[in-house]
C-alpha cells in the first residue's frame, strides 16, 4: 500500500500534507528547544540569599496600622549607603558581566581595525596600488559606528557598577582617581583623529593622513592601557595597604599583570578585529551581485583572515606569559586557574582553538580554487589534516579524564596509560607548535598553487624546505617527548626551543620560498572571487569562533578572583560571590556572543546604507574577475 | 576436550569424533603411562623446577600437600602421594590420565586455593602432570594404566529431562547430603568426612560456579560418573544409565543462575508504599532487587578463616517513609540456633600460623574449621576451647549462627571510609548484629576488632528464619535514628557484611565478610523516560523532515539527469574566464 | 594496542585505498574504522567520555576534508540527494525516515536507564611516601633506608637464599590469599575484593624496597590522604608479622618475579 | 537565493554558539562557593581542633592547594608529612608551634632551603585566618610526626600581644613589608 502511495503521482500531494505537518512539529520542537535552553539558563539563586520570611497575613484590622507604622519607621531611618543592589532578573553579576563583555568585544573592534586600516594604507602608499588604499577606507567604514557603541556600553558599564555595586566600584575610583580625566581627554582626542581619520580620506596629503591614522591608534592603545591598569589592579592588586588604603598609584597602575595583559590584548584585538571584518567581507561577497564586488570582498576577507591568523599564532605565546606573572603574582592563583576550578575551561578553549585552526586550513585548502593547476597540490591536504587532526586531538586530551567506575577498572586505574601521557603540559606543549607549523604549511601551499619555480636550484630548495621542515618538526616532537624524562623546572624551559624552533622554521623557509618563486612561471591565474561559497561561511565560523574565545578567556580572567572584587583585599560578600558552573558561563558566553552579532550585524547594515564603495566607478580599469554563483554551500 | 566441544546439535558426526577422540586419548595415555614413569631424571627436570617454583608452596616438596600455605588451606592442598585426584574421567578410584592432570592445572578449582595456570605453557603444564605423577608409586604399576570411561556427548536439555533428573535426584539418596532444595544441607551433611577424616561438605548445587571440577553439563556429568576420590561422592557409572545421568546433570544445572554468580557492588534500596512490617517477613521484598555479594575469609584479625562455608549472600533492601529494611540470605549447611555469638567474642585458636603438623589424627581438623558440631562421633574437638558456659543440652551447639551488617557510624564525607574490618580508632563503624540464637538483633558500635562495644538504643529490629538450608534474616531500622548514620534517597551509604557460621565453630573474628559494598537508596520517584524519547525522536524526525523537504524542493522539480551532474558542479567549474 | 584489531583496521583502510570506493562510503568507512580503533584498539579501553571528544574531532576533519573541493562535494552530495529525491528509494527513505528518530529514542532510552554505580573516587597507584615511619618502635628511614638483607645477595648468598625463603613462607601464609599463587592478583578471594589487590608483576622495579615495605607495614589504613581509596582491604601487617618477616617477604617478592628494585640513586631527591 | 542570506548567515551564528555551548554542558560542573564563615566555639578540646584544622588545611586555608602531605620528587613547597618532628628543631630557639605560627604570620623569616618564598601571610587576605583558626592549623600540624597540645587559650609570640621581634633566622628578604613574599615569588 505505500509502496502504492510513494511510487504513484501522489508524490506530492504526500508532500503537500506532509509540509504542515513538518512544519509544526518542527515549530513545536524550536519551543520545546527554546523553553529548555531558556528553563536551564535560569539564574541560580546561590544558597546563600536570605530565604523570605513568609509571615502570616496580617489582619485586616491591622493593615492599616502597619502602614502607618512602617512609614513612620521608614521616616526615622537614617539614610545608609548600599554595599550591593539587585539586578532584576538575571541577577548583577550576570548583568555586568555580559554588559562588560560587550563593551570590550566592541572596544576590540575599534582598537583593531584602524591598527590594520593604518598598515594596509602604508602599503598602499608605499607601493601606490589604489586596492590596498581603498581596502583601508572600507575598513574604517565599520568604525564610526562601533565606535559610538562602544561607548555606549561603556557608559552602560559605568552606571551599572555605579547602581549594582557602588560600594566597590566608590574604592576603584578612589584608588585610581587621577587616571580618569586623562582618560575622558583621550576619548575626545580618540574622537577627534578617528573623524578626520575617516572623513578626511583623500582629502589630506598622505602623510599627514597616516599621521591622523596613527596619532588614532596611539590615542586607542593608550586608552586600552589605561582601562587595563583598572581591570589588572583587581585581579592583582598593589601599591596598596593590607586594608586597602592607597599607597602609591603608580604601583596599582603597574601592577603584575597589567603589561602582559596589555600585550595579550593588543594581539589579541588585532586578530579579533581581523576575523570580524573577514566576517563583513564574507557577508558582502555573499550579497555581491557583481563579479568586480565579489573579486574584490574575496580579497578583503583573505587579507581579514591573514591578518587574523597571523596575529593568532604567537597569542599562545602571549598567553604563557600571561599565565607566568599570574603565577608570579600569587601561587594560589595560578593553581586555581591551571588545576582547580578553571581547569576543564582549557579543555573547552582547546576545542575552541582547534576548530580555528582547522577552520584556517580549510579556508586556505578552498582558496587553492582561486588558482588553476591546483591539482597536484590537492593531494597534500589529506596529509596536514591528519597532522591537524591529531594535534586536536591530543590538545583536547583531559588531563583527569571523566570515566566511570567499570571503565576505570578496564583502564586499570584512573590514570590511563597512554592517554596519561597525552593530558600533560609536554604533550600540549607539543601540539600547539605542531598545528602552528602545519598551518603556516598551508599558507605555503597556498601562495604557490598555480606558481612552477624556474631558478635553476628549484629542486634543491625545495629539498631544502622540507628537510628545514622536517627538522623544526623533529625537535618540537623530541622534546615534547624527552620533557617526559626530565623534572618539571627543566620541563618549563624547554619550550623555549620548541617555539624558537618553529620559528626559525618559517622564517627561514619563508626567505628561500621568496627566492624559489622569484620569476616563477604562473601555470593559473589567482582568479579574486572564484572560490566556493562555503568559504566565506567559514570565515564567518571562524569569527564567531573568535568572539567566543574572547568571551571565554574573559570569563577566566575575572571569574579567577573567585569571591573577591580586589583579589585579597576587597572582599565580595554579595550573594553573586560564588563561582558558577562552567556550563553556566558558557551559556553566559554564547547569549553575549549572539547579542554582539546581532549588534554588529547592525553596523555592517549602517555600514552597507554608506555610498557604494568608490572602486564602483573604476570598475573597468580592475581586471574583471568572478566567479557564477555557487548554488551548493 | 573433544567432548565438551560437541553441542546439543551434535550428530552422528560428532559422535563419531568422540569415540574417535577419546579412544585415542585412551590410547596415548596409555603409552605415556608406561612411557613416564620410565622417563629419566633429566626428562623430569623441567617439571620438577615448575613444580618447586609454583606449587611447593603449597602441595609440598615431596607432594605430600604440606607446604607452607597448607595449614591454612581448605580444602586441603592434594597430597600427590596418595594417588587420589578427584577430579578425573578414569574410573573411581582409579588414576587419573595425563589429560586429566593437565586440565586441572589449566583450569584451577574454583572457590579453593588452586588457581587456574593459564600463562604456563602446554610443555610446561605437561611436564609438570608427568612430574606430579612421580610422588605416588601406583603410577609406575602399569596395571594402574588409566582408562577413561566413555562420556557421551550431551543431549539436549528439556524440560522433560530436567523433571525426570529432579525425580531421579531423589530417588537415588542424593537428597540426603545435598539436600531436597541441593543447597547441600541434608539430613547426612554435617557428618562427612574425606579419606583422611576431615569433615567435608557436599556441594551446593544451586552455585554451579563453586563446582570444583568445572561447571558446565559435561563437567557435571563427568563428576556424575567418575564420583570424587577421596570424598563420599560416589560414582553413579554402574548405577544409572548415561540418560539418566544426564537427567540428573539437566537438573542440577537447572538449579543455578544460568547467567553465574553475578556479583554486584551496590545495593539498590527500592522504596515501597505500604509501610514495612516484620510480621510480613520476605514477603516485604518482592519488588526489591537482589544484590549478590560475595563472600571471602577474615585472613587478617586473629584468629583468621581462611575459609568461610559461605561463599556469597544475597541482599535486598527496601524503605518507607521512617524505615530502611534489608534482608540478608545465604546457604547455611545447619542452623546452629543454640550457643552463643558475638562479633567481639574471643575465639578458640586452634590452629594456625606455625603450620600443624602431617598426619593430623582422625577427628580433629587440623585447621580447626569445618568442626563437625558434637553431633557426630568427634567430641574430642569440642572442649579445649570453649571457655564458655557449657552449650545447653541435646543437639545443640556451641556457637550459633549469626549475621551482621556494618555501615559507618557518620556518613563518611570525603573518600575516606571506615577499614573494612570493623572500622578503625578515627572511623567506628555500626553493627546490627544478630545472634541466631536470640530473638533480635543488637547493636555494637566499632572501632576495630579489638575495640567492640555495645551500643544498643533498640533501633534496630529484626526477624530471621532457616528454611531448607538457607537462613533469610531481615534487619530493620529507622532511616533517621536518634544516632547513627542516616539514609537518605539518591545517596550512597558504604555497607559491608559478615557472616558466622556455628558449625564451623565462627565467632569473633572468625567469620566470612565482605569488603565495602554502597547501599543505594533509589529515590521514590523515577523520571520516566518516555517524555525525553519522544521529545528526541519528534526532533530528529522534524530535522530530517526539514532535510528531506528542503533537498526535494530544490532538486525533485529539476529533473533527474540534472542531479548529481552538471547542476551539482555548477559551482567553481562554471566560472571561466571572461 | 590489541595486534590484531589494529592490524585489521590498518588492512582495511588499505583496501579502502586498493579498492578506490567512492568518498561517501570511503568517509564512512574511515570514521567507522577509527571508532573501533579508538573503542576496540587499546589493551587498556579509552573511557566513552574521551572517545566522544575524539570523534567529534574525527568528525569535524573528515567533513572539512569531504568538502575541501567541488568535486568531493559533488561525490558525497550526489548519492545523499539522489537518495532523498528519486522515487525508486522512497521506500528506502520512509524506512530511514522512520527508523533514526527511533534509534535515538532507543539510545535516549538506554541513557537513562544506566546501571547505578557507586561513586568513584580517584585512586593514586603509587602515592608518595613519607620520609619515615615507625615499626615496631623502630623509626625506619624510607628515603634514605635499605633492605637490611639486600646486602646479603652479593656478600652470602647462601645467606640470602634463606631469607628469600623466609618471605617465600611468609608470602604463602598471608598474602597469597589476595595476591595469588603467580602474584598476579589471583588469589582464592580476588573475586570478593575491590580494589583488587596489587599485581606484584607489573610496577615493582619502579619502585623502592622501602616503598613495599611501607605499604606492607602500613597498608590501607597507613595510606596518606591523597592516597586512596579506602576501601582497600590491606592490613597494616605491622600489627602480625615482625620486622624481618616483612623484609623477608619484599625480598621474595622481587626474587619470584624476576624484578630488581629500584636503586635510591634513580629516585629523584630534593 | 532560496532560504535568506541573513536567516542562514544567523543559523550559522547560533549553530556555532550553541555548539560551543554544548560543549560546556559535557565538562564537569562544579560551583565553588566562598569559604564559609566557621564560628569556632571557645570551648573546642585539642582534638576537635586538629578536625577542624584539617578542615581549614583543604578549605578555607588553602594550604592543600601548594602544600603537600606525603609525597616526594620534583614540589615546589615543603611537604607536611612529618613536618611536626622536622618543626621542633628548624629554627632554634623556637619550639614547634612557636615556628609554626611564624611560619603562618610570617613566612618569609624563614625559608626552609631549597625552595623559594612563596607562601602568603596567612593571617592576612586573601587567605586571612583568625588567631584562632590558625591554632587549629598548628592542632593539625602537630599530628603530623607528634602529638597536638595546643589549645585555644595557647599563647604564642603573635597572639601574646609582644612587639619584640621574633628571632629571625635564615633568609629574610624584605624585612617586613607587606608585598615582600609577593615579590620573592617572582623568579
Amino acid at each position: 500500500m505505500t509502496n502504492g502511495i510513494m511510487n504513484g503521482a501522489m508524490n506530492r500531494r504526500v508532500l503537500i500534507l506532509l509540509g504542515p505537518v513538518a512544519g509544526i512539529v518542527m515549530f513545536l520542537g524550536v519551543v520545546w528547544m527554546a523553553s529548555v535552553f531558556v528553563g536551564h539558563n535560569e539564574y541560580k539563586e546561590p544558597y546563600r540569599a536570605p530565604a523570605a520570611t513568609a509571615d502570616a497575613t496580617p489582619r485586616a484590622e491591622g493593615v492599616a496600622a502597619e502602614k502607618a507604622a512602617a512609614e513612620t519607621k521608614a521616616k526615622a531611618t537614617p539614610y545608609t549607603e548600599a554595599e550591593y543592589r539587585r539586578f532584576p532578573g538575571v541577577g548583577s553579576r550576570v548583568a555586568i558581566w555580559s554588559v562588560a563583555q560587550l563593551h570590550l568585544l566592541f572596544a576590540a573592534f575599534v582598537l583593531a581595525v584602524p591598527m590594520f586600516a593604518f598598515i594596509i594604507e602604508v602599503i598602499g602608499y608605499k607601493t601606490g596600488d589604489e586596492r590596498y588604499d581603498r581596502l583601508a577606507h572600507e575598513f574604517t567604514n565599520l568604525l564610526s559606528v562601533s565606535f559610538s557603541l562602544t561607548a555606549t556600553f561603556g557608559a552602560f558599564l559605568t552606571f551599572m557598577l555605579i547602581i549594582l555595586y557602588p560600594k566597590f566600584t566608590n574604592y576603584l575610583m578612589s584608588v585610581f582617581s587621577p587616571t580618569f580625566l586623562p582618560y575622558v581627554l583621550l576619548f575626545f582626542f580618540e574622537a577627534f583623529f578617528l573623524y578626520t581619520y575617516y572623513y578626511g580620506w583623500g582629502k589630506f596629503h598622505p602623510l599627514v593622513h597616516l599621521g591622523l591614522g596613527l596619532g588614532l591608534n596611539v590615542v586607542g592603545t593608550a586608552i586600552m592601557m589605561i582601562a587595563n591598569a583598572w581591570l589588572t589592579f583587581m585581579m592583582s592588586p598593589r601599591g596598596i595597604s593590607d586594608t586597602g588604603a592607597v599607597l602609591s598609584v603608580r604601583d596599582a597602575i603597574f601592577n603584575y599583570t597589567w603589561l602582559p595583559i596589555n600585550v595579550h590584548r593588543f594581539i589579541a584585538n588585532i586578530a579579533f578585529g581581523g576575523s570580524v571584518a573577514a566576517a563583513y567581507a564574507a557577508f558582502k561577497f555573499l550579497q555581491a551581485e557583481t563579479d568586480e564586488e565579489r573579486a574584490h570582498y574575496d580579497w578583503m576577507g583573505y587579507i581579514g583572515n591573514f591578518v587574523a591568523i597571523s596575529a593568532f599564532l604567537p597569542l599562545p605565546f602571549a598567553g604563557y606569559w600571561l599565565a607566568k606573572e599570574i603565577y608570579a603574582f600569587s601561587q594560589t592563583l595560578g593553581l586555581t586557574m591551571m588545576g582547580g576550578a578553571f581547569s576543564w575551561l582549557f579543555i573547552i578553549q582547546a576545542v575552541l582553538i582547534g576548530n580555528l585552526f582547522l577552520a584556517a586550513n580549510y579556508y586556505l585548502w578552498l582558496g587553492m580554487g582561486r588558482v588553476e593547476g591546483v591539482q597536484p597540490l590537492q593531494k597534500f591536504i589529506k596529509y596536514l589534516l591528519i597532522g591537524i587532526t591529531l594535534c586536536f586531538a591530543v590538545w583536547a586530551t583531559p588531563r583527569s579524564i571523566i570515566a566511570t567506575v567499570s571503565e576505570i577498572r578496564a583502564m586499570g586505574g584512573s590514570a590511563h596509560p597512554i592517554l596519561g601521557y597525552l593530558g600533560v603540559m609536554s604533550a600540549k606543549n607539543t601540539a600547539v607548535n605542531i598545528l602552528i607549523l602545519t598551518t603556516f604549511m598551508s599558507f605555503l601551499l597556498y601562495r604557490r598553487t598555480g606558481k612552477v619555480a624556474t631558478v635553476a636550484w628549484a629542486k634543491i630548495g625545495h629539498a631544502a624546505q622540507l628537510a628545514i621542515f622536517a627538522t623544526a618538526a623533529f625537535i618540537v616532537i623530541f622534546l615534547g617527548v624527552y620533557g617526559y624524562f626530565v623534572e618539571a623546572t627543566v620541563r618549563i624551559r624547554l619550550s623555549v626551543p620548541q617555539v624558537s624552533s618553529v620559528l626559525m622554521a618559517m622564517v627561514s623557509i619563508t626567505a628561500i620560498d621568496v627566492f624559489l618563486f622569484r620569476g616563477a612561471t604562473r601555470t593559473g591565474e589567482v582568479r579574486w572571487g572564484r572560490i566556493p561559497r562555503i568559504s566565506q561561511y567559514v570565515l564567518i565560523f571562524i569569527a564567531v569562533t573568535f568572539t567566543w574565545l574572547m568571551g571565554l578567556m574573559g570569563y577566566v580572567r575575572s571569574g579567577l578572583r573567585q569571591h573577591w572584587h580586589v583579589y585579597g583585599v576587597v572582599r565580595d560578600t554579595s550573594p553573586d560571590a560564588f563561582t558558577p558552573t562552567l556550563g553556566f558561563a558558557t551559556k553566559v558566553v554564547s547569549v553575549t556572543v549572539l547579542e554582539f552579532f546581532l549588534l554588529i550585524g547592525v553596523v555592517f547594515w549602517i555600514a552597507s546604507l554608506h555610498d557604494r564603495p568608490d572602486f564602483q566607478r573604476q570598475a573597468k580599469t580592475t581586471r574583471r574577475t568572478g566567479a557564477h554563483e555557487a548554488e551548493l554551500t | 576436550m573433544s567432548f565438551r566441544l560437541s553441542g546439543p546439535r551434535s550428530s552422528l558426526s560428532a559422535y563419531a569424533a568422540v569415540l574417535i577422540a577419546v579412544s585415542c586419548v585412551a590410547t596415548t595415555r596409555s603409552v605415556r603411562a608406561a612411557g613416564a614413569q620410565a622417563g629419566t631424571a633429566a626428562q623430569l627436570e623441567p617439571g620438577r623446577v615448575i613444580y618447586l617454583e609454583y606449587c611447593a608452596q603449597c602441595h609440598g616438596e615431596k607432594g605430600d600437600g604440606e607446604g607452607y600455605a597448607a595449614s591454612h588451606l581448605h580444602p586441603r592442598p592434594r597430597n600427590f602421594t596418595t594417588g587420589k585426584f578427584k577430579i578425573r574421567t578414569t574410573p573411581n578410584g582409579a588414576l587419573p590420565t595425563h589429560e586429566d592432570l593437565v586440565r586441572i592445572i589449566r583450569r584451577g578449582m574454583p572457590y579453593t586455593s588452586m588457581p587456574a595456570w593459564p600463562d604456563l605453557s602446554d610443555q610446561e603444564v605437561s611436564a609438570l602432570a608427568n612430574f606430579i605423577t612421580t610422588f605416588s608409586p601406583d603410577f609406575s604399576n602399569p596395571e594402574n594404566a588409566p582408562k577413561p570411561v566413555p562420556l557421551p556427548s550431551a543431549p539436549r536439555s528439556t524440560k522433560e529431562s530436567i523433571d525426570q533428573g529432579k525425580k531421579l535426584y531423589e530417588e537415588n539418596g542424593c537428597v540426603k547430603c545435598h539436600g531436597a532444595l541441593g543447597r547441600g544441607d541434608g539430613p547426612s551433611a554435617p557428618t562427612l568426612v574425606d579419606d583422611w577424616g576431615n569433615p567435608i561438605r557436599p556441594a551446593d548445587l544451586t552455585q554451579r560456579w563453586t563446582f570444583r571440577g568445572g561447571s558446565s553439563r559435561e563437567d557435571i556429568f563427568r563428576t556424575m560418573s567418575t564420583g570424587l576420590n577421596g570424598t563420599p561422592m560416589p560414582s553413579f557409572l554402574d548405577a544409572l544409565k548415561d540418560e539418566q545421568r544426564w537427567a540428573i546433570t539437566d537438573f542440577i544445572d537447572s538449579l543455578s543462575e544460568p547467567s553465574g554468580p553475578g556479583y554486584t557492588n551496590v545495593v539498590i534500596t527500592k522504596h515501597v508504599d505500604d509501610p514495612i512490617d516484620l510480621a510480613k517477613g520476605t514477603a516485604n521484598f518482592e519488588s526489591a532487587r537482589v544484590a549478590r555479594l560475595p563472600i571471602i575469609g577474615q585472613i587478617t584479625e586473629p584468629v583468621r578463616e581462611f575459609h568461610p562455608p559461605a561463599t556469597s549472600v544475597t541482599v535486598q533492601a527496601i524503605y518507607d517513609a521512617e524505615s530502611i529494611a534489608l534482608l540478608v540470605r545465604w546457604h547455611d549447611m545447619s542452623a546452629e540456633r543454640t550457643g552463643k555469638n558475638g562479633p567481639s567474642l574471643p575465639v578458640p585458636r586452634e590452629e594456625e600460623e606455625e603450620g600443624a603438623p602431617a598426619g593430623v589424627q582422625v577427628g580433629k581438623s587440623p585447621f580447626g574449621e569445618e568442626e563437625v558440631a558434637p553431633t557426630g562421633a568427634q567430641q574430642a574437638g569440642k572442649d579445649p576451647f570453649a571457655e564458655e558456659a557449657a552449650a545447653p543440652s541435646g543437639p545443640a551447639s556451641e556457637f550459633s549462627d549469626a549475621v551482621a551488617i556494618q555501615i559507618p557510624s557518620q556518613v563518611p564525607t570525603g573518600t575516606r571510609k571506615p577499614y573494612f574490618i570493623f572500622g578503625d580508632a578515627q572511623n567506628p563503624v555500626d553493627l546490627w548484629f544478630f545472634d541466631l540464637a536470640r530473638p533480635a538483633p543488637l547493636q555494637f558500635t566499632a572501632k576495630g576488632s579489638a575495640d567492640i562495644a555495645p551500643n544498643d538504643t533498640g533501633d534496630v529490629t529484626g526477624v530471621a528464619s532457616y528454611e531448607q538450608g538457607e537462613w533469610s534474616v531481615i534487619f530493620k531500622r529507622p532511616l533517621r535514628p536518634a544516632s547513627g548514620a542516616p539514609f537518605s534517597p539518591g545517596q550512597f551509604m558504604p555497607v559491608a557484611l559478615s557472616v558466622w557460621d556455628g558449625f564451623s565453630r565462627e565467632r569473633g573474628n572468625r567469620r566470612g565478610l565482605t569488603v565495602w559494598y554502597s547501599l543505594y537508596a533509589e529515590p521514590e520517584n523515577i523520571p520516566s523516560a518516555v517524555g525525553p524519547m519522544v521529545k528526541t525522536a519528534l526532533l530528529i524526525l522534524a530535522i530530517e523532515l526539514a532535510i528531506i523537504g528542503w533537498v526535494r524542493w530544490r532538486y525533485a522539480s529539476r529533473g533527474r539527469e540534472e542531479l548529481g551532474g552538471a547542476r551539482l558542479r555548477a559551482g567553481g567549474a562554471t566560472a571561466g574566464p571572461p | 594496542m590489541k595486534i590484531p584489531i589494529v592490524l585489521a583496521v590498518a588492512v582495511a583502510f588499505g583496501l579502502l585505498r586498493f579498492l578506490r570506493v567512492k568518498l561517501l562510503i570511503w568517509a564512512a568507512a574511515w570514521w567507522i574504522g577509527i571508532y573501533i580503533l579508538l573503542r576496540f584498539g587499546f589493551t587498556a579501553p579509552i573511557p566513552s567520555s574521551v572517545i566522544t571528544i575524539y570523534m567529534g574531532i574525527v568528525s569535524i576533519a573528515i567533513l572539512a576534508y569531504v568538502s575541501s573541493s567541488q568535486e568531493r562535494r559533488d561525490e558525497i552530495s550526489g548519492p545523499l540527494i539522489r537518495f532523498m529525491t528519486e522515487k525508486r528509494y522512497t521506500l528506502l527513505l520512509a524506512v530511514a525516515v522512520v527508523a533514526i528518530p527511533a534509534l535515538a529514542a532507543a539510545n535516549v532510552y538506554v541513557r537513562m536507564n544506566v546501571s547505578i554505580e557507586p561513586p568513584l573516587f580517584s585512586r593514586t597507584v603509587h602515592p608518595a611516601s613519607p620520609a619515615d615511619i615507625t615499626v615496631h618502635d623502630k623509626r625506619i628511614d624510607l628515603d634514605a633506608g635499605e633492605n637490611p638483607f639486600r646486602h646479603l645477595e652479593t656478600s652470602n648468598p647462601q645467606e640470602f637464599r634463606k631469607h628469600v625463603e623466609n618471605g617465600r613462607r611468609v608470602y604463602y601464609q598471608n598474602c597469597v590469599f589476595c595476591h595469588g599463587d603467580t602474584m598476579s592478583a589471583n588469589g582464592m578471594f580476588v573475586h570478593g575484593l575491590d580494589p583488587i589487590p596489587t599485581n606484584f608483576h607489573d610496577t615493582i622495579a619502579q619502585l623502592r624496597e622501602t616503598f613495599l615495605f611501607w605499604r606492607i607495614s602500613k597498608g590501607g589504613p597507613g595510606l596518606p590522604d591523597e592516597g586512596g581509596p579506602w576501601d582497600t582491604a590491606m592490613p597494616a601487617w605491622e600489627k602480625f608479622l615482625q620486622e624481618d618477616e616483612m623484609w623477608d617477604a619484599v625480598l621474595f617478592l622481587y626474587d619470584f618475579t624476576g624484578q630488581r628494585p629500584r636503586g635510591r640513586e634513580e629516585v629523584a631527591t630534593k | 537565493m532560496t532560504v535568506p542570506l541573513i536567516a542562514r548567515i544567523g543559523a550559522l551564528v547560533l549553530a556555532t554558539t550553541a555548539f560551543y555551548g554544548y560543549v560546556g554542558q559535557m565538562v564537569p560542573q562544579k560551583e565553588v562557593q566562598p569559604p564559609a564563615e566557621v564560628v569556632l566555639k571557645s570551648d573546642l578540646t585539642t582534638a576537635d581542633m586538629v578536625k577542624v584544622g584539617r578542615e581549614i588545611m583543604e578549605g578555607k586555608g588553602l594550604c592543600l592547594t601548594c602544600h603537600t602531605i606525603g609525597k616526594s620528587g620534583a614540589l615546589r613547597f615543603p611537604d607536611l608529612a612529618g613536618v611536626d618532628g622536622r618543626a621542633k628543631s628548624r629554627v632554634a630557639g623556637l619550639s614547634d608551634v612557636e615556628y609554626f605560627a611564624q611560619s603562618m604570620y610570617e613566612p618569609w623569616a624563614f625559608i626552609v632551603p631549597g625552595f623559594n618564598p612563596g607562601m602568603p601571610p596567612i593571617n592576612k587576605p586573601p587567605v586571612g585566618l583568625t588567631d584562632q583558626e590558625i591554632l587549629c592549623v598548628i592542632a593539625y600540624l602537630q599530628t603530623l610526626g607528634g602529638t597536638p597540645t595546643v589549645t585555644l587559650q595557647t599563647k604564642h609570640h603573635y597572639n601574646s600581644g609582644t612587639t619584640a621581634a621574633p628571632p629571625s633566622q635564615g633568609v629574610s628578604p624584605g624585612g617586613t613589608q607587606p608585598e615582600a613574599p609577593l615579590k620573592g615569588e617572582k623568579r
